[in-house]
């Protein structure tokens, strides 16, 4: 019996407990704490940090061939999940305030630049092109998008991508406003937007479909993220099957959302994330917000120049996606300048915009990297 | 692929894939524009530019247009609204987990028990709630 | 990079559009057309239609193995997604009008005339046994049925045999009243049928385990759509588990249709879609729903004969299936011909029957031919 | 299995399978018929072909009976059924996505708090509302 | 493993598993009892063992809370709140199968609607219900 | 033709019908009884008793591999639904009771003696240690742990061990009562226990986190149970994840319920179930179900004893689990004794620690004789 004990005892997780399973318990805890009390994308970040809680718990096996994460881990692995939460999305989005101006989808294309610039950094920091492009693509600051792209890129990576993706992504009303004001003028924070014009029924039914045809058309390889993306808006534009479309949005989802979540954060074993290429990531993914920003804000004061003031140039900084944070930090900076001011729904254009911008850009990497 | 290169490779090969990146997605964001562009001059609405109405989210038009009807009543038909109120609350008190259409047709049961018990109409309403997979 | 620049032009669509693909994004555009401003069948013709327009934007390759809709197709290839359609169909139905007028299942089996005839028709056509089956079973007027059964028999057919199915279950309104108005005269379409008997709770529990055990012992190729649609009705009328029910009706028949009108709509590449044997099917379907019709209405007559005038024999016309349009057809054509007649629940007796009785003939046809 | 036979044979093949086919599923649906008969017999309710009482669709059997009586003492209670609307009506606002059971017990939570803050029937109350699995 | 074992080597075995077994048991639920323990110390409210209140089950608190203010003005507020109870119970017959934070929302855009046809605030409203995934 | 005829009949049920099935099919239609009309757990237990039903109709092959209920075992064969069971229980189980009054946790482990000394009583009726193990798990009185156990330890009796323990936790009020009466006196019975402390939100948070940290770290197979139980209640008392935890209470359980009762009780075959063992295996359930009620009261009556009377020994028999019926018990018996007793929360404290405790011992189990 006393060895029966022993054995026992040598199978606890206690034995094989290491300190560096203790700093990865503590990270755990720490992003359920920021979860929870600072509410940091919780939707994601709760149970990203509970998978990487069970994972570090040594002995358990969840992610070893057989173990119950290990197949929920399959929906990632085979790439179901991020377009199944893309569906939810799309049925979630609107594009009115797109559809309603349509010039600003160009500040979505603009805020990509943050992922390119971060694929050059990544090289100079001695990623291989699949890592950095893996990195880079953070600056879509679009979860299931960085999801997928990582997956195929670098799957090494994925933990610490998807952690400092939503990271920062709830750090977006922290990371945006001090490059919003050093960019522009208080004048041109100042500017008021006009009101946006009614949008049909019919444009919104025909966008989704259209939308796909040509991007699909053009890169093959984003047809998963916008395909189901464009699905989802499609059956909640329609009207006719609304059933589907709140299925998509809700329950669906959120089922996704808990078996992604979980898996993901199960990947974020000890001896795959305390390395110096988590910390290389982070700072990465901070530079990939900034500049992103940057790029979205500087062709919103070109715009502003060349409608004559007709556009405030911060509604750029909405194009890096990081829905529908980004938008709201552009309400409340474009108040500050000016009482009047609403900027909301026209920063809601670019919002979205960047949504479909960072799925192109993901094909595109795909493609040549992948 | 490529492993160790001398910066200026890394360089090059950064920037190229920055403007073909850039590219494409400009390309194909722009088209997107040109799309929207289109379908703003064959669909857009007339009426458009009305102060005070500018987007019609769909999630607010229908109840913003019933709460209308129902305020424009409200002094005429304030005994007749309590009633279907009371009638709605209390339908949703009972029938709780079920979903809208059980509720609506509730609700017209009531309207017609008023004048007669249980109309083959009634039915009718009902059925038509059954989706047909 | 030109170099770069070709390559991956040589990977976008348009390099590999053909005018077939042109044709076929043509065909999924007036489906999502007939679907949305016509209401033919959307829950299930607009996500067919979305998946046909994703499969035929070249080099997606979503259905290719690893694609997304590749795995979503699996439900379908293991016969997984019909039943659970079935098992919510059985949750949401109620079987009490057949319950109190028992001999109007009868007319739930004449009414599949349509499926053997069509079969014999197809036979002539050219088609083998296997693709005869699968086509005829278009008459059973049932989506989920024929679906399993053509992706048994023989899935090349598919994509054609679902949409013919759906789309005629959406022309009902305007393929049965010519006929059912040629078989009848105005004073047999006028007959009133007197109210039906109130049906206990204790009926409507026992007989989904009746009609399982009965029907599964007869044919047991039936088992899975005749098992799933009688657990959903037990779940539901039981009273007692009203959350699985519930969720039965709801959630999950909404997700798995998502998934099964995806991957239906992705088998219709162009390749094998525009073939001769489509343009066969359509007018094979037509001839399918239209021979249902009449057997249905002919039994009627018959049943309208015997019993003296009790039985308005527009109801036969129900017993196609296609639930609740073909009853509520009855109800139109009925109330045409006397102002003060409800047909309507009495046409549920033989709708429901209908369901049941092309379940049969699917497990028939599975046995013999597959 | 058979691929070039002439008219007649394909003819023969139909028609056999038409038969056997008709006839398998009258056959299977008969019996059905006769098991219905049989429930009818042993079960029916005796009350049946009652005027306008025809079906007990489970739909709606309860909110009838519920709306009836709400009716029968709608001039007696009133202000308590306004105040039972209201209640509800807040009840659902505040709870929303949460469920039927929930709605239920704060009603009754309600019913409580004009006697007594907080008793341990209350608790019952919410408790019985957790499903056992 | 074992097959074919005496009736005093079935008992040995039986008895160790149980020692082990409930040792363990009672071990992990010991240290848990501790961990409660020094939660309780750390984190428990002050204002415990107040008469009437004994569990913040968290079903309730919301809602009672709710309910104690609208009771505190009913008197006062009675239009305001049947106002608010049918445009509650209107806007969920209307909605169905939407969830709560629609209703929410219509209610919010009702209040507006008093003063201003469809403001910004209003769609800052409806736009913050969008999770972000 | 008759040839075919012949053919076709030999394919029915009928020709393959023996009595061994028509007893299983009565089995099953008594469950739908007790299930249905006397409320015997009718969640699971109704589609147990129809997946029970449908496997026992000859020539389904449902089970059989590529049959749709094969497919729908996969789920009970890898591990994945009882866990997913356990994180919605997780996300509806409210465990202030058990931290305001930690010392009740005790009486959930108590109640394990029932586990153990079945699993004697189930090596001296003959069963290998395995299958003693799977038998004695029935005393955790917790469905989802009892058929993960099972399935790992010993497949062959999951039917009846799955069914025996749904049928216990139905029949607690008649099991327990007698028992609590004859291991107490009325004077302890009588005793009132005074009213709980209120649990503030911030140790309703950390408590499932440290559970799963303490738990796992000392039984690493107890980490599927007890992590997803925890992510669920996490999820719950976060506040911050209010649609994920809905939905794992709801939607996710209901449509998980579904495919494993249905599953589980497909694996019921005549060959299977209709064996000594099963009559064994309801014996040593219901000696299991009366020695963890007693290894409770026992344990209650000496903190009664301990505490000086501030202990009602009662609330020991919910230390077996069987949430929330056997707290339910306790509550009645006690006011039997004393009309103003209220012990309903208090019992709840050790009701969800058995949940805890079994659990636990599940995974011993597994780690030992797996
Ligand atoms: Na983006
Ligand atoms: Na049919
Ligand atoms: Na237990």
């Amino acid at each position: 019996m006393l060895n029966q004990l022993a054995n026992l005892f040598m199978e606890t997780g206690f034995t094989m407990l290491t300190y560096k399973h203790i700093i990865m318990i503590g990270i755990a805890c720490l992003l359920i704490y920021l979860a929870i009390v600072k509410e940091y994308e919780p939707l994601l970040l709760l149970p990203i940090a509970f998978g990487m809680l069970l994972v570090n718990l040594p002995g358990g096996n969840l992610m070893e061939e057989g173990g119950l994460i290990y197949w929920f881990y399959k929906g990632v692995e085979l790439g179901i999940y991020p377009p199944l939460i893309f569906l939810g999305i799309g049925a979630m989005t609107d594009f009115s305030p797109l559809l309603a101006n349509p010039k600003t989808i160009l500040l979505g294309a603009a805020a990509q630049l943050g992922i390119f610039l971060t694929f050059i950094g990544a090289l100079f920091l001695g990623f291989s092109p699949q890592s950095a492009g893996a990195i880079s693509i953070i600056g879509g600051a679009d979860g299931p998008t960085a999801i997928l792209t990582a997956s195929i890129l670098d799957k090494e990576l994925l933990p610490a991508i998807a952690i400092a993706a939503y990271s920062y992504m709830a750090l977006v009303p922290i990371i945006q406003p001090p490059i919003m004001k050093a960019l522009t003028t208080p004048e041109e924070r100042a500017i008021v937007m006009g009101q946006l014009r009614t949008v049909s029924q019919k444009e919104k039914i025909i966008f989704p479909v259209v939308v796909t045809i040509v991007t699909v058309l053009i890169l093959p390889t984003a047809a998963p993220l916008i395909g189901m993306l464009m699905l989802g808006n499609l059956l909640k534009e329609s009207g006719v099957v609304e059933r589907l479309s709140k299925t998509a949005a809700n329950e669906l989802i959120n089922i996704v959302t808990i078996f992604l979540a979980l898996s993901v954060g199960a990947t974020a074993t000890a001896e795959r994330f305390l390395q110096w290429e988590t910390i290389k990531i982070i700072f990465l993914g901070l530079f990939a917000f900034s500049a992103g920003t940057a790029g979205g804000v500087l062709l919103g004061k070109l715009m502003s120049l060349l409608t004559g003031g007709k556009v405030n140039p911060l509604i750029g900084a909405a194009g890096v996606s990081a829905v529908p944070m980004a938008a709201r930090v552009v309400q409340k900076v474009g108040r500050e300048a000016n009482e009047t001011n609403f900027l909301l729904m026209h920063a809601m254009g670019p919002n979205v915009a960047g949504v479909i911008g960072s799925a192109v850009v993901a094909g595109l990497l795909i493609a040549i990297l992948g | 692929m490529i492993k160790e290169v001398i910066i200026i490779e890394k360089l090059a090969y950064g920037l190229n894939l920055t403007l073909i990146g850039l590219g494409t997605v400009f390309f194909v964001l722009f088209l997107l524009q040109m799309v929207m562009k289109a379908q703003e001059m064959l669909f857009a609405k007339k009426t458009a530019k009305q102060t005070g109405a500018m987007m019609d989210l769909d999630v607010n038009s229908e109840s913003q247009k019933v709460a209308n009807e129902q305020a424009a009543n409200y002094n005429d038909d304030m005994q007749a609204n309590i009633l279907a109120a009371i009638t709605a609350a209390i339908s949703i008190y009972i029938e709780g987990q079920q979903r809208s259409y059980k509720v609506v047709s509730v609700r017209k049961v009531w309207d017609k028990e008023a004048s007669q018990a249980w109309t083959l109409t009634g039915q009718q309403n009902i059925l038509s709630s059954r989706d047909s997979f």
